[in-house]
C-alpha cells in the first residue's frame, strides 16, 4: 500500500466512522464528535492531495475548515446548552415537541 | 504576480464590495450599540434597517455591472451576483419590517445582517474556500436565529437544524476535499478546473459532485434533504421563518446554478445532470405537495410547500440553459414576494393569538377582510394561478422545460412537465385551506381583530407587486435577461 | 524514508484505534479521549506531510479549543455525581449498512479514478508561505472568517447566557 | 369604439369601487351592480347595432400586453386581443342578459353584501373577458379568474353542504384548466407569428389555428414525431384540451361536481353556473380544440360523439331518479349539454349551428329553471319533490312559468330548446353521409334522450303540481310570485319563445360561423377516404 492510498483509506475510515456515529449515537455531543471526525477526514484528504498539487491551496483550505469547525463547535455547544435547560437531556430522540401531528 | 501587485489589486478590489463592507461595518456598529443601549432594541432595529437600505445603493447604482474578478478571483461581481444581492437585501428589509418594533435583542438584528452578508458573499464566490465560509456564515447564524423564540420548541428546532445542517456541511466539505484532489484547484470558474474535470471524468468525480450538491440542496430544502424544514418552520419565530425560507434558499439556489453549470462542462459532462436535477425536482414537488396535504399547522404546511417550491425552482435549472436559468431566477424573485406576503399576514395574525392550527384562523377574514385578502393573493400566487406573478413564473419555467424537451427529447422532462403542472391541483388543496378557514368558516364568538395600518400597507405593497408583475413581467425579466454566465 | 513510513503507519494505527474507541465506547469521556488521540495523531500526520503550520494549528485550535469546548459541553449537560457518563446507541444495523455502502462506493470509485499527475511546488518555509498567502491571495476568506468567528461567538454567547439574563422564564 | 373593453372592464372597475366603499352602505352595492348591468345592456345594444352578419371577426381590439425575450427560444408575445364572431356574439349577448337577471335575483342576499357584489362583478368581467378573448393566454387568465369568485360565492353564500361543494367545484375545474395549460405551454412554443423575421411565439388563437404557423419540427407541429405511448403529441394535446373543456361542459364521467355545486349554490349563482359557465365547455371546443387540432378531432370524433350520447342518456336517467328539484335540473343540464357535444362531434354545418344554438337556448332555459327552483326554496327551504303536491291550486302564476320552462327544456316545438336539439340531431344523422365521423345510431339513440326528458319533466309536473295541495313540514300559506320574480321570469320566458319561433334571429349570426368552420377544417372531400 503506498502512502497516497493509505491516507485516502484513512480519510474514508474517518469519514465513515463519523457518519456511523452521527447515525447511531443518541447523545448530541457524540454526534458533534462524529461531525468533527468527518471534518478531519476532509482535512486529511486536502493535505494529502496537496502533496501532489502546486500551491498551498489544500493546506489553506484545511486551515479554514478548522476555523469553521471551531465556530460550529461553539454554536453547537451553545444551542445544546439551551436545549438542555429546557429538556434536561441532550438526547435528541427525547425531544418530542416537534413532530408530525396527523 | 508580485506581492506588491497583489496588494494593489486587493486595494482595488475593495472598491467593488461596498455592500459587504457596509454590512460588516453595521454588524460591528450593531454589536457596540447593542452593548450601550441594552434596553432600547429599536436603536439597533433602526440601525440595521438603515444599513440594509444603504447597502442597496451601491448595488443599484453600479447596475448593470461588468464582471470583475476581485481578491485573486475569490469573488466576482457581475449582474448575477448583483441581482441576487438586491433580493437578499430586500429580503432582510422585509424581515425587519415584519418583525416590527417588537422587542428583539441587538443580537437578533446582528444575526439577520450576518445572514444577508453571508448570502451576498456566497453569490459572489468563485472559490470553494469562499463558498464554504459564506455558507457557514449563513448556516451558523440561521441555526442561532431559529432559537430566538426562547421556548422549548424553538430550542428543539434549533438543535435539530444544527445537527442536520452540520452533517450536511461536513458531507459537503468532504466532497470538496475529493474534488480538490481531482481538479487540483479550488477556483471552480478557472480554466484549469474545467480542464482537469474534462480529463478526469471518473466515478469519484460524480461522487464528490453529489456530496457537494447535497450541501446546497440542504439549504434549499430539496428532497431528500428536506427533513429539517417542517420542524424548523414550526419552531422558529414566524419572521425568522419568512427570512430563512427565502434568503438561504435563494443563496443556495444561486450557488447550485453556478456549480452545476461548472460541473456540466458546457454539456460535455458524461453524467446526466439534467436528468438528475429533474429527478430531484420531481421528488421535491411530489413529496412537498403530498406531505403538505395532511398538515394542520400553517407553518408546517408552508414548510412542505417550500420544499415543493424548491422543486419548481429546480425545474428551470433542469434545462441547463441560460434561458431556463433566467426563468428560475425570475421564479426565485417572485417566490421572495409571495412567501414574504404569506408570512407577513401570518405574523399579523400571530399578534392576535396562536396560529398553531388553521382552526385558530377561522373566520378572521370575515372580521377584517384586507389581511385575509392578501393571504388569499399570496396563496393563489404560491399555487400558480392568475392574476398573480406566481402564474407567470410557473408559465415561464414550464415553457423552458418544454423548449428543452423539444431539443433533447428526454422523457424525464415530459414527466417533470406533467408532474409539475398536475401538482398545481394537489397543491390547491392545502393552499386554499387557509383562505377557506379565513373566509368560509365562522369566527368563534368574542374574537376580535385589530386592523393595523402599517401591516396593511406592507401587505398592499406586496399584493400590488405580485399583480403588477403579472401584468407587466417584462420589466423584471428585462433585468434578469442581462444576466450572463462567463465561466 | 523507512522511519517516516513506520511513523506514518504508527500514527494511522493510533488514529484508527482512537476512532474505534470512540465508536465502541459508551462513556462520553472515553469518546472525548478517543477524539483527542485521533486529533493528535492527525496532527502528527500533517507534520509528516510537511504541513507544519497546519499541524500546529490542529494541536492548538482543535485539540486545545474544540475539544475543550466539547468537554465543557459534556460537563455542563450531565449532572456528575460519580456516575459514569454513558450514552446509548441505536440503529446499529442501519448505520453499519449505510457506512459500509458509502465506504465501498468511495473506495471503488477511487480505484476507478486515474489521478492526474501534477508537479507539486516544493515549499521549504511552510509557515511563512502560508502567512504570505493568507495576507495576499486568501485575504478575503481570512477577513470573512474573522467576521464568521465574531458573529458565532457573539451569537453563541448570547444564546448560552440567555437563561442567566431571564431566570424566571 | 372599444365596446368590448367597456363590456369587460365596467364590472371590474365597479368591483374596485365597491371595495373602496364602506361596508355599511349595503343598499348602495346592489344599486351599483344594477347600474353596471344596465350600462352593459346599453353597450350590448351598441354592439348589436354594429355587428354585421357573416363578416368574420368584428369589433377587434388589439394591443400588445406582454413582450418578453426568451433568449435562444425566441420571443414571447401575448396581446390584449378581443373580438366577436358568430360563435362568441350569441354567448356574449347571453352573458350580459343573464348577469342582469342574476343581479336582480340577488336582491334578497342579506349576508355580507359588499363581498357578494364584488365577487359577482368580478365574475361578470371574467366571463365576458373569456368569451371575447382571442389570445389564448388572455382567455386562460380570464378563465381561471372565474374560479375564485365562484368558489367563494358557493362557499360563503351556499347551502348546508356548501364547503364540500365549493371545493369539489374548484378542484374539478382547476384540473380541467391545468390540462388546458399543459397544451397552452406546448402550443405557444410551437407557434410563430407569421411575417416576422425573428422567431416570435404568439398566443394569438387565429395564428394557432393555421397549421402554416406551427414551427416545423416542434412537438405539436403537423409533422411532429413526438409520441407518448400510442398517440402523437398532437393527439394527446387534443385529448387534454377535450377533457379540460368537457369537465366544464360537463360531460359524463366528469360531471359529478355539477349536481353538488348546483344544489348548494344560492339561486343567482346556480343561474350563472348553468347558463354561462357550462358554455365554456362547448365554446372552448369550438374555439380552441377543434380548429387547432382538427386531426385530433377527426381521430377521436367517435369518442366525442359517444361521450355526448352518454351524457344525454345518463344525465336524463339520473334526472329521472333525482328526488331533489335542483338536482333534477342539474342532471337535465348534463343531458342537454350532451347535445352540444354530439353536435360538435358531427362536424357538419347543421351540427355546429345546432350546438351553438343549443348553448344559447340552454342558457336561457336553465336560468329559468333554477329561478323556479329558487322561488320554491325561498318560501319553504325544501327542495324535495316528494314533499310537494297540488301546487297548481295555490300558485297559479308560478305553475304557468314552470310549465313554460319545463316544456321549453323538453324541447317542445315553438321553444328555443327545440331548434338546437333538432339541428344537432339532423347534423348527427347526416354526418355519416357527409364526412363519416359519427355513426347514425348515435343520433337515433340521442332521440331516446329527448323522450326521457319529456318523461321526467311530465312526471315531476304530475307529482308536484297536480293532486291535492300539500307541502310537508310547512304550514304557512304559499304566496304566488311577487313582482320581482315576475320581472325575472317574464323576459326569460319571452326569450325562450321568441328564439323558438324566430330562430333566424340568431341563426343568421351563427350559420356563417358554422359554415366557415366546417369548410375550413372539416371539408368533406378531405375527410372521406
Amino acid at each position: 500500500m503506498n502512502k497516497t492510498d493509505l491516507l485516502f483509506y484513512l480519510g474514508v475510515f474517518l469519514f465513515c466512522s463519523g457518519l456511523l456515529m452521527v447515525f447511531t449515537k443518541k447523545n448530541a455531543i457524540m454526534i458533534l464528535m462524529g461531525i468533527e471526525l468527518m471534518l478531519n477526514a476532509a482535512n486529511l484528504n486536502l493535505v494529502a492531495f496537496n502533496q501532489s498539487t502546486p500551491g498551498l491551496d489544500g493546506q489553506l483550505f484545511a486551515l479554514f475548515i478548522i476555523i469553521v469547525a471551531v465556530c460550529e463547535a461553539a454554536v453547537g455547544i451553545a444551542i445544546l446548552l439551551k436545549a438542555y435547560r429546557f429538556y434536561q437531556t441532550v438526547v435528541p430522540d427525547q425531544f418530542r415537541d416537534l413532530h408530525e401531528k396527523l | 504576480m508580485g506581492l506588491n501587485n497583489q496588494l494593489d489589486s486587493i486595494y482595488e478590489s475593495l472598491g467593488y464590495v461596498w455592500p459587504e463592507l457596509i454590512l460588516t461595518f453595521s454588524i460591528l456598529v450593531v454589536l457596540t450599540t447593542g452593548l450601550i443601549f441594552k434596553e432600547k432594541s429599536h436603536v439597533t432595529f433602526v440601525l440595521s434597517g438603515i444599513a440594509l437600505a444603504v447597502a442597496l445603493i451601491p448595488v443599484l447604482i453600479t447596475w448593470p455591472q461588468q464582471p470583475v474578478s476581485l481578491f485573486s478571483n475569490m469573488l466576482r461581481v457581475d449582474d448575477f451576483a448583483a441581482f441576487f444581492k438586491v433580493l437578499f437585501l430586500i429580503g432582510g428589509l422585509l424581515t425587519l419590517t415584519i418583525t416590527g418594533k417588537k422587542k428583539e435583542a441587538a443580537e437578533f438584528h446582528l444575526l439577520i445582517l450576518a445572514v444577508v452578508l453571508g448570502a451576498c458573499l456566497l453569490v459572489m464566490s468563485m472559490n470553494f474556500v469562499m463558498v464554504l465560509l459564506a455558507l457557514e456564515l449563513i448556516s451558523l447564524s440561521s441555526y442561532l436565529l431559529v432559537g430566538f423564540s426562547f421556548d422549548r420548541k424553538s430550542a428543539e428546532g434549533s438543535l435539530k437544524y444544527f445537527l442536520f445542517g452540520t452533517v450536511a456541511t461536513a458531507v459537503m466539505i468532504y466532497g470538496l476535499s475529493l474534488l480538490y484532489g481531482l481538479a487540483g484547484t479550488l477556483d471552480f470558474s478557472s480554466s484549469p478546473f474545467i480542464d482537469s474535470l474534462m480529463r478526469t471524468q471518473s466515478p469519484l468525480l460524480l461522487v464528490s459532485c453529489l456530496l457537494i450538491l447535497a450541501g446546497f440542496l440542504f439549504k434549499m430544502a430539496a428532497v431528500p434533504l428536506h427533513l429539517w424544514a417542517p420542524d424548523v418552520y414550526e419552531a422558529a419565530p414566524t419572521a425568522v421563518v419568512a427570512f430563512l425560507s427565502v434568503v438561504p434558499k435563494l443563496a443556495g439556489m444561486a450557488v447550485l446554478i453556478k456549480l452545476v453549470l461548472s460541473f456540466y462542462l458546457f454539456g460535455q459532462s458524461v453524467y446526466l445532470w439534467p436528468e438528475m436535477i429533474a429527478a430531484v425536482s420531481i421528488a421535491s414537488i411530489l413529496v412537498g405537495n403530498l406531505s403538505a396535504l395532511v398538515q394542520t399547522n400553517p407553518k408546517r404546511m408552508l414548510a412542505y410547500s417550500s420544499v415543493a417550491q424548491s422543486g419548481f425552482m429546480l425545474v428551470g435549472l433542469t434545462t441547463l440553459q441560460l434561458e431556463g436559468i433566467h426563468f428560475a431566477i425570475f421564479y426565485g424573485a417572485i417566490f421572495l414576494l409571495m412567501n414574504f406576503l404569506v408570512f407577513a399576514v401570518l405574523t399579523y395574525y400571530e399578534k392576535h393569538g396562536d396560529i398553531n392550527s388553521v382552526n385558530s384562523l377561522s373566520g378572521l377574514g370575515r372580521l377584517s377582510w384586507f389581511p385575509a385578502f392578501s393571504m388569499l393573493i399570496g396563496m393563489v400566487a404560491l399555487t400558480g394561478l392568475p392574476p398573480t406573478a406566481g402564474f407567470t413564473a410557473k408559465l415561464l419555467i414550464f415553457s423552458s422545460l418544454w423548449s428543452s424537451y423539444q431539443e433533447t427529447h428526454s422523457m424525464i422532462l415530459i414527466a417533470l412537465f406533467l408532474v409539475g403542472l398536475l401538482n398545481t391541483v394537489v397543491s390547491l388543496f392545502f393552499y386554499l385551506k387557509i383562505p377557506y378557514f379565513l373566509f368560509i368558516k365562522e369566527a368563534p364568538v368574542g374574537v376580535t381583530i385589530k386592523s393595523s395600518g402599517f401591516s396593511n400597507l406592507l401587505h398592499l405593497v406586496l399584493v400590488i407587486a405580485l399583480i403588477y408583475l403579472f401584468l407587466q413581467p417584462d420589466l423584471l425579466m428585462g433585468w434578469i435577461n442581462r444576466i450572463t454566465f462567463v465561466l | 524514508m523507512i522511519l517516516q513510513e513506520i511513523i506514518l503507519y504508527a500514527l494511522a494505527g493510533t488514529c484508527t484505534g482512537s476512532v474505534l474507541l470512540m465508536i465502541a465506547h459508551k462513556n462520553l469521556m472515553y469518546a472525548a479521549l478517543g477524539l483527542m488521540g485521533c486529533l493528535i495523531s492527525l496532527a502528527g500526520i500533517f507534520a509528516l506531510l510537511h504541513a507544519e503550520f497546519l499541524a500546529a494549528t490542529q494541536l492548538l485550535i482543535y485539540a486545545g479549543g474544540v475539544l475543550v469546548l466539547i468537554i465543557f459541553g459534556i460537563m455542563l449537560t450531565n449532572r456528575i455525581a460519580g456516575k459514569p457518563l454513558l450514552t446509548a446507541a441505536t440503529h446499529w444495523f442501519f448505520g453499519i449498512a449505510l457506512t459500509v455502502g458509502v465506504a465501498s462506493v468511495l473506495i471503488i470509485s477511487y480505484h476507478e479514478t486515474q489521478f492526474e499527475s501534477r508537479i507539486a511546488s516544493q515549499i521549504s518555509m511552510n509557515s511563512q508561505a502560508i502567512g504570505i498567502e493568507l495576507m495576499s491571495t486568501y485575504v478575503a476568506p481570512f477577513e470573512v472568517s474573522g467576521v464568521l468567528l465574531l458573529v458565532c461567538l457573539v451569537g453563541a454567547a448570547f444564546t448560552a447566557s440567555w437563561f442567566k439574563k431571564h431566570p424566571h422564564e | 369604439m372599444h365596446l368590448l373593453s367597456y363590456l369587460i372592464f365596467i364590472p371590474i372597475v365597479a368591483a374596485l369601487v365597491i371595495l373602496a366603499m364602506p361596508a355599511r352602505l349595503s343598499n348602495a352595492f346592489r344599486a351599483v351592480s344594477l347600474t353596471v348591468n344596465i350600462l352593459q345592456l346599453l353597450v350590448l345594444l351598441a354592439i348589436v347595432l354594429n355587428f354585421k352578419i357573416s363578416a368574420g371577426y368584428q369589433l377587434i381590439e388589439k394591443t400588445p400586453w406582454i413582450t418578453m425575450n426568451l433568449g435562444a427560444w425566441g420571443e414571447l408575445r401575448a396581446e390584449y386581443f378581443v373580438a366577436l364572431d358568430g360563435l362568441s356574439f350569441p354567448l356574449v349577448a347571453l352573458s350580459v342578459f343573464i348577469m342582469f337577471i342574476a343581479t336582480v335575483s340577488s336582491w334578497t342576499i342579506e349576508q355580507n353584501r359588499k363581498g357578494y357584489f364584488v365577487l359577482l362583478l368580478t365574475l361578470n368581467g371574467a366571463i365576458l373577458g373569456s368569451f371575447c378573448a382571442l389570445d389564448f393566454l388572455l382567455f386562460y387568465v380570464f378563465f381561471e379568474f372565474m374560479l375564485l369568485p365562484m368558489y367563494f360565492l358557493i362557499g360563503i353564500w351556499g347551502g348546508p353542504k356548501r364547503e364540500y361543494a365549493s371545493i369539489k367545484f374548484f378542484l374539478y375545474t382547476l384540473l380541467g384548466s391545468i390540462f388546458i395549460l399543459i397544451v397552452l405551454v406546448g402550443l405557444y412554443l410551437s407557434t410563430k407569428t407569421p411575417g416576422q423575421a425573428d422567431l416570435v411565439h404568439t398566443f394569438n388563437v387565429l395564428y394557432m389555428q393555421d397549421p402554416a404557423n406551427l414551427i416545423s419540427g416542434s412537438a405539436l407541429a403537423l409533422d411532429s414525431n413526438s409520441y407518448l405511448g400510442p398517440y402523437s403529441f398532437r393527439l394527446w394535446a387534443f385529448l387534454l384540451l377535450f377533457v379540460g373543456f368537457i369537465i366544464k361542459l360537463p360531460a359524463v364521467p366528469f360531471h359529478t361536481w355539477l349536481p353538488d355545486a348546483h344544489v348548494e349554490a344560492p339561486t343567482p349563482i346556480s343561474v350563472i353556473l348553468a347558463a354561462l359557465l357550462l358554455k365554456f365547455g362547448g365554446y372552448g371546443l369550438l374555439r380552441f380544440a377543434y380548429p387547432i387540432f382538427p386531426d385530433g378531432a377527426i381521430y377521436f370524433s367517435w369518442l366525442v360523439g359517444f361521450i355526448g350520447l352518454l351524457s344525454i342518456i345518463y344525465g336524463a336517467l339520473n334526472a329521472m331518479a333525482s328526488k331533489d328539484l335542483k338536482r333534477l335540473i342539474a342532471y337535465s343540464s348534463v343531458s342537454h349539454m350532451g347535445f352540444v357535444l354530439l353536435g360538435i362531434a358531427s362536424a357538419t354545418v347543421e351540427g355546429i349551428t345546432g350546438a351553438v344554438y343549443q348553448m344559447f337556448s340552454h342558457g336561457i332555459i336553465s336560468a329559468m329553471l333554477f329561478l323556479i327552483a329558487g322561488v320554491l326554496y325561498d318560501r319553504t327551504h325544501d327542495r324535495l319533490i316528494e314533499n310537494y303536491s297540488g301546487l297548481a291550486t295555490k300558485m297559479k302564476g308560478y305553475t304557468a312559468f314552470v310549465l313554460i320552462a319545463f316544456f321549453a327544456s323538453m324541447g317542445l316545438p315553438g321553444f328555443a330548446g327545440f331548434i338546437g336539439e333538432v339541428l344537432v340531431l339532423f347534423g348527427a344523422f347526416q354526418s355519416k353521409f357527409i364526412n363519416g365521423l359519427i355513426p347514425s345510431w348515435m343520433a337515433l339513440a340521442a332521440t331516446f334522450g329527448l323522450l326521457l326528458g319529456a318523461g321526467y319533466y311530465l312526471w315531476t309536473i304530475q307529482r308536484m303540481f297536480y293532486g291535492l295541495f300539500s307541502v310537508k313540514n310547512y304550514l304557512g300559506n304559499l304566496a304566488d310570485l311577487d313582482s320581482r320574480e315576475y320581472s325575472l321570469l317574464i323576459p326569460l320566458a319571452l326569450a325562450a319563445l321568441v328564439f323558438g319561433i324566430l330562430p333566424q334571429l340568431l341563426l343568421n349570426y351563427i350559420n356563417p360561423f358554422a359554415a366557415e368552420f366546417v369548410i375550413r377544417w372539416f371539408a368533406p372531400e378531405t375527410l372521406i377516404p
